[in-house]
């Protein structure tokens, strides 16, 4: 379990911090779709099979869709670098502060004693998900079904123009 | 007991559902809500007919259903329907003519992009009336005669864009209402002092022995029997609602509705029930005929109210010159007529009245109607005529329902139910004036009736409207001739050869007696009609008018009396300047306090209220405005200098809150580490 | 090092590569996507706690995930949408330009 | 091994029997590998197969309709016409534009295969025969079958192209559209089932109506909706006539195959045929009762038997819709998905919850449920159609000859 573990987290790390670097911006949106695909398989590997799929379903199937949209609404000339490379003080910034983030949450980690419950993590099956979300997060639900419409009619709000047409809906 | 009897309800209810549908059908499906009308009214006819057949069964017997509405208290309202031949016949009287007064508007209204609605309330004011007839409460029926008030001020009102129209609403709404207070004190009055307002209740009814001796037994102010007095306050409500003398000014006004509304208010409905309400109370009314030591009885008051609005009505109706008020004159001079019958005390005689009335009159009614759609609108009769040619139907039904209402011996109506009162009014023990002023009218009723189809129908066309009418589609002929066929039969069902109707009314076996009680009194009153028509003809008939400016014939005869009856008495005005003015008179004397008074004391409250605000000013622009100023010009420094920091940049802010994060951490960290 | 502290770490550095990129990039929509690399942190988080924690609520881990998830689609959506508003504003979408708020 | 008895058992039982045969050759370490890896060669063995044949019959059953023979050259009727095509495809030119990007432009054809293949993991083809029965498979068909539309877009990108990159949008469109209208009506089946896992879902309809009439979803009111809704969405899935916009030869000369050539151009027809099969394959576990035979007595012949039948069938259907309908318009494409589907399907979820509801109504109840259910679906079916087609009256060709 070990070797597919670091297997997948250098999957995840390597394409996450490939797309950064990356200066085509439909390649950055492929490459990340390799990455959501990676968090994917870490999900499977918990045993989460239910969220791995939905993850896949919609990062793979809607988010990048929309940021291929966008990428593609937003394009002055084909295939044109439309990154220019950020000046250099930003990314110094940039850097410090992402590697003290990074110190101080892995420092704190590390130094709290942190023991695995159960070693063999649970399964859970998707009528089992099914009748938990019925449950005592029923509200939430039903909270986040008005958020997901209120987004999808505030997307066509925004976008449209004589322009647009129906894609950002879609997501 | 009738086991009919606890569905009764059942007989308004129809009419009352198919309201509802029609009032909430859009503008647009008038077929749907006329259907329905007609079939709900259709529907309670074949009920009507089912009680009347369990009714003649056993004539005498009221069959009652009792239940309780509310407690209120310690007593409990209580509700019934009553069963008994008046009931039932007046049902089936209802329900036909206004069967066929439906079917009649069906072609009448058909340019009426309205007629949802109007069918509706038909249909309201159908249920409504059902409801007074088969009320065993005086409560339940006064609810239901309060509707049909409403109904009536919602049909005559129909064409509320005429100012007439809402005018003429208005009108018969609050005179109505005059007479409903005397109803409504009398209803009171009844139920404190009997206890009850149930008419029958095996034994416990206020009309009923035991209820009538207590009520009878007691008197009031003026030596007036306590029933007296009751029975004279309903009597007021009757009055009211079928245009007795004082409070009949409402009834010809009330034309201005669609044709078939006044056929169905005068003819069937709404005026028939005062009528029946007496006819209903009659034991009350009678109670105190025994007694001998009342200044007066309140059946003697009735009486006279009647002669007089019989007599008056007739005069009126000579003088009119429009279609649909000379009918209106008419049906309340018949009116005066059943009033006149019940006060002499042969109720029988009035529903037998009321009865053949309600079909020769919604005959009349219709046909004038017919008349007016074909004419476009035109009910001038000065400016009608000739047109017996050209709508021969009409022309043909007409004449039967002016024969049948002028009382032409023997082969109509008409003249068998008046025979009836007038003999009534003859064997009348208190006083014979009311006799002389109802044959009076008869001779009346003639004369006018024959001057109307003389003047409609006979001589040349006078305009272009009329000239070019022609008969109408069979969905308005029929009910005429449904009518028609009604009034000659009708007749015959209280002839003196064979009173069924009487008997049946009154509870009693059917004897039968002579063709005519007394020849020479019968004779005497042909004579009277046969002398109101010859005159009338004379100077109607014979040579009718050929222009429609030419003047009436009768008012060439007594030109000031005729102008005087033109102008209705002037009752109108008379009541403009008397009641009116005193309530105008009161509202003056209101109007000089208000100003006077509470202005006076509103305008010092101000006055004060304005100084104390100006002090307040003064005030804050000496002192407090100075301390703002500086206080805000403080916080607008503040907010230019902060504003510095708000770059706007996303980027920026994100690196400060990644910062705060790292510091947070590190917080932590410290915290988690002791 | 037990499993449950390397995902944990595993998470914070995918966290701070979603946050460098945000801080360092200048395009609107690498900005958007350093964020959904963010969230996907914080979704492993979850997982990760999920399935080493104590069994006491087994779902609620999962539940959360899902939650995320959704949120996260909607913000993808309505990012997209600004961001191509931004775009017919002003003819690109650096984020560094778009500061008319600035005070 | 030992061979049992040769009855339909032993039919039944005999594609298993035969991977174990095999694997009994293999170490015990790779075993599972071994059979993971004879599944796969099956699968693909199989739907290759297929393909090669469907394409044949497509275009014979196209010129039947059409009135002209079709491929008859090669070999007897030309039934060798697929290998003939094949050899053709892999001895071509393969052609890369210089402006193109090279990388994606390699990739998009694997992936496309790729996950076209994977999705045939979760299809229970027989009663033994599922490679991974998962607990979430409907699930995980989605989400490979939404992986693909990346791979269409990767091709119109890539290869640089004016027509190329508009198919790709278009494509993303149509497939992001009617996405929902597919999930929507997959939706009941899993309510009723109360299950996402394929091979639970044909077991849920197992069983007849004395002997003839089997369970299947397809059966009932939300079912015969659903599965309408179903075949259309799958229709535009897999982007075949009358959806076939994305590769409109007339409009967009070949839409994001454009600038593919040899064998990427026959990886991309693979990949579109695999697709058909996948989705065709999942209506017929979901709505046809899967590899349940139809009448009771008909259950010796082999479950994997049925199940290709039905397969079979509705290709025949999707080709006879391809010889039928004209193409839409975009336009049209997008209303037909947001304004007609989605709110079908949408209310078909409230008909399968009555559905649910009412499970317990005795005899004659049953009747005003399935009226009541029929006319929740078939009314605003009638009244959307209305709504929809109005103004568009039966058009007048003014120059076509009478």
């Amino acid at each position: 379990m070990n070797f597919a573990f670091s297997v997948i987290a250098f999957l995840i790390l390597a394409t996450a911090a490939a797309a950064m670097c990356l200066r085509q911006l439909v390649h950055v949106a492929l490459l990340l779709v390799v990455t959501w695909f990676a968090i994917a398989a870490f999900y499977l590997w918990a045993g989460a099979e239910f969220v791995a799929f939905a993850q896949i379903l919609i990062y793979a199937g809607a988010i990048s869709m929309v940021v291929l949209f966008a990428v593609l609404l937003t394009r002055q000339a084909p295939l044109s670098p439309s990154l220019t490379p950020a000046h250099p003080g930003r990314v110094v910034a940039a850097l410090s502060l992402g590697g003290a983030v990074a110190g101080t949450m892995g420092y704190a980690i590390l130094r709290t004693p942190l023991a695995p419950a159960s070693a063999a993590g649970p399964v859970v099956s998707v009528r089992e998900l099914g009748m938990e979300l019925m449950g005592s997060p029923l509200a939430a639900v039903l909270i986040v079904g008005v958020i997901l419409t209120a987004a999808l009619i505030g997307a066509v709000v925004i976008a449209a123009s004589p322009g647009t047409t129906k894609e950002e809906e879609s997501s | 007991m009738n086991p009919f009897v606890p569905h009764l309800w059942l007989i308004p209810a129809l009419p009352l559902l198919a309201a509802a549908i029609g009032a909430l059908t859009p503008r647009g499906g008038r077929t749907l809500a006329t259907s329905v009308a007609v079939l709900g009214l259709v529907g309670s006819f074949v009920l009507s007919c089912l009680a009347l057949r369990s009714a003649v069964a056993a004539p005498s017997v009221h069959a009652v259903f009792n239940l309780t509405w509310f407690e209120l208290g310690t007593g409990a309202i209580r509700l019934g329907w009553l069963l008994d031949p008046l009931t039932a016949l007046m049902c089936v009287m209802v329900t036909f003519v206004g069967t066929l007064i439906f079917v009649f508007s069906i072609g009448y209204m058909k340019e009426d992009d309205n007629a949802a609605r109007f069918f509706a309330f038909l249909s309201l004011f159908a249920g409504a009336m059902l409801g007074v007839l088969i009320s065993n409460s005086l409560l339940l029926l006064f609810l239901c005669w309060e509707l049909v008030g409403l109904a009536s001020y919602l049909l005559i009102g129909f064409w509320f864009h005429k100012p007439a129209a809402a005018a003429a609403a208005k009108k018969a709404f609050l005179t109505t209402r005059i007479g409903d207070l005397g109803f409504f004190l009398g209803l009171l009055w009844l139920s404190q002092s009997a206890g009850t307002l149930l008419f029958y209740d095996g034994g416990h009814g206020c009309l009923e022995a035991g209820a009538l001796a207590a009520l009878t037994g007691q008197t009031v102010a003026g030596g007036l029997a306590l029933s007296t007095a009751i029975g004279l306050l309903i009597f007021c409500g009757a009055a009211g609602k079928s245009g007795q003398f004082p409070l009949h000014v409402w009834l010809p006004d009330a034309m201005e509705g669609p044709t078939p509304v006044s056929a169905l208010i005068h003819a069937a409905t709404m005026v028939a029930a005062g009528v029946f309400l007496i006819a209903r109370v009659y034991p009350l009314m009678l109670a105190d005929q025994a007694l001998s030591n009342v200044s007066v009885h309140a059946l003697t008051v009735v009486a006279f109210v009647g002669a007089i609005t019989a007599l008056l009505g007739a005069l009126l109706a000579t003088a009119q010159t429009d279609i649909k008020r000379v009918l209106a004159y008419s049906t309340v001079s018949q009116l005066g007529y059943m009033m006149l019958a019940l006060g002499v005390g042969s109720w029988v005689a009035a529903i037998f009245h009321l009865l053949t009335h309600a079909f020769f009159k919604a005959l009349l009614f219709l046909g004038a109607g017919s008349v007016i759609h074909a004419a476009h609108h035109e009910q001038d009769l000065r400016r009608l005529g000739g047109l017996r040619r050209r709508m021969r139907l009409t022309t043909l039904t007409f004449a039967v329902g002016m024969m049948a209402l002028a009382g032409i011996p023997f082969f109509f109506s008409g003249f068998w139910s008046k025979e009836a009162i007038l003999m009534a009014a003859d064997e009348w023990g208190v006083s014979q004036i009311p006799l002389f002023m109802g044959l009076t009218a008869v001779a009346l009723t003639a004369f006018y009736m024959t001057r109307l189809f003389a003047e409609v129908f006979l001589g040349p066309p006078r305009t272009e409207a009329a000239a070019h009418a022609k008969e109408n589609s069979p969905l308005m002929t029929l009910p005429l001739v449904l009518l028609a066929i009604c009034a000659i039969l009708t007749g015959f069902l209280g002839t003196p050869a064979w009173p069924w109707l009487q008997a049946t009314l009154a509870g009693d076996p059917v004897t039968p007696r002579a063709l005519v009680e007394s020849v020479p009194k019968v004779v005497g009153s042909i004579g009277l009609i046969a002398f109101g028509v010859s005159f009338a003809w004379i100077l109607y008939g014979r040579r009718p008018r050929t222009a429609a400016v030419a003047a009436d014939p009768a008012s060439t005869i007594l030109p000031p009396i005729y102008r005087f009856l033109q102008a209705r008495l002037k009752l109108d005005e008379f009541y403009a300047a008397t009641f009116g003015r005193l309530i105008a008179a009161v509202a003056i004397v209101f109007a000089v306090l208000d100003r006077r008074l509470l202005e006076g004391l509103v305008a010092s409250v101000a006055w004060i209220a304005r100084w104390v605000g100006k002090l307040n000013r003064q005030g804050d622009e000496r002192g407090l405005n100075a301390g703002f100023n500086l206080l805000s010009e403080r916080l607008r420094g503040g907010g230019r200098a902060y504003s510095r920091g708000q770059t706007g940049e996303a980027h920026g802010y994100l690196r400060i809150l990644a910062a705060g994060f790292v510091v947070l951490v590190l917080i932590a960290i410290s915290k988690g580490g002791r | 090092m037990n499993p449950l502290q390397a995902c944990l770490l595993l998470s914070t550095t995918l966290f701070a590569i979603g946050l460098v990129t945000t801080l360092a990039r200048s395009d609107a929509i690498l900005v958007l996507l350093g964020i959904e690399l963010m969230l996907s942190a914080a979704n492993l988080n979850f997982i990760a706690f999920w399935h080493f924690g104590p069994a006491t609520a087994p779902v609620h881990g999962v539940i959360f995930v899902v939650f995320a998830l959704a949120v996260a689609a909607a913000e993808a959506a309505v990012g997209m949408a600004l961001i191509i508003a931004l775009y017919r504003h002003q003819k690109n979408i650096r984020l560094e330009e778009a500061t008319s708020l600035k005070g | 091994m030992n061979a049992g008895p040769l009855d339909s058992a032993f039919l039944e039982r005999a594609p298993v029997q035969l991977r174990d045969l095999l694997c009994g050759y293999v170490p015990e370490a790779v075993r599972p590998a071994a059979e993971a890896l004879i599944t796969m060669v099956a699968v693909l063995a199989v739907f290759g197969l297929l393909f090669a044949y469907l394409t044949l019959a497509e275009r014979k059953i196209l010129g039947r309709i059409q009135n002209r023979p079709g491929p008859n050259r090669t070999g007897p009727r030309g039934v060798l016409q697929p290998f003939a095509d094949a050899i053709k495809m892999l001895t071509k030119e393969d052609i890369v534009p210089r402006a193109a990007d090279r990388l994606l432009h390699f990739l998009a054809p694997v992936v496309l295969v790729a996950f076209s293949l994977v999705t045939f993991a979760v299809i229970p083809f027989g009663r033994q025969l599922v490679a991974i029965d998962l607990d979430a498979g409907v699930l995980y068909f989605f989400a490979a079958g939404a992986s693909t539309e990346l791979a269409i877009f990767m091709a119109g990108w890539a290869s640089n192209n004016k027509y190329a990159l508009l198919a790709a949008m278009r494509a993303l469109a149509q497939l992001i559209s009617y996405e929902l209208p597919l999930l929507l009506a997959v939706v009941p089946v899993i309510m009723v089932a109360g299950t996402l896992s394929p091979q639970g879902i044909v077991l849920a309809q197992a069983g007849w109506n004395f002997g003839v009439l089997p369970h299947w979803n397809l059966f009932t009111p939300w079912g015969l909706a659903g599965f309408c809704i179903f075949l259309v969405a799958a229709l535009a899935e897999s982007n075949r006539s009358p959806f076939d916009l994305p590769e409109a030869e007339s409009e967009l000369i070949a839409g994001h195959l454009t600038e593919y050539s040899g064998f990427k151009y026959a990886l991309f027809f693979m990949a579109e045929y695999f697709g058909m099969c996948a989705l065709n394959s999942l209506g017929v576990t979901l709505f046809l009762g899967g590899w349940q035979a139809p009448c009771a007595f008909l259950s010796f012949i082999p479950s994997y038997a049925w199940f290709g039948l039905k397969l079979l069938s509705l290709l025949v259907v999707f080709i006879w819709i391809r010889a039928t309908l004209p193409r839409l318009r975009m336009d049209q494409l997008m209303r037909l998905a947001w304004k007609f589907l989605v709110p079908l399907a949408l209310l078909n979820l409230g008909v399968v919850a009555f559905w649910q509801l009412t499970a317990g109504w005795s005899a004659p109840l049953q009747l005003v449920r399935w009226a009541a259910s029929l006319s929740f679906i078939i009314v605003p079916f009638v009244l959307l159609g209305r709504k929809l087609s109005a103004g568009l009256g039966p058009r007048v060709y003014r120059y076509a000859a009478s």
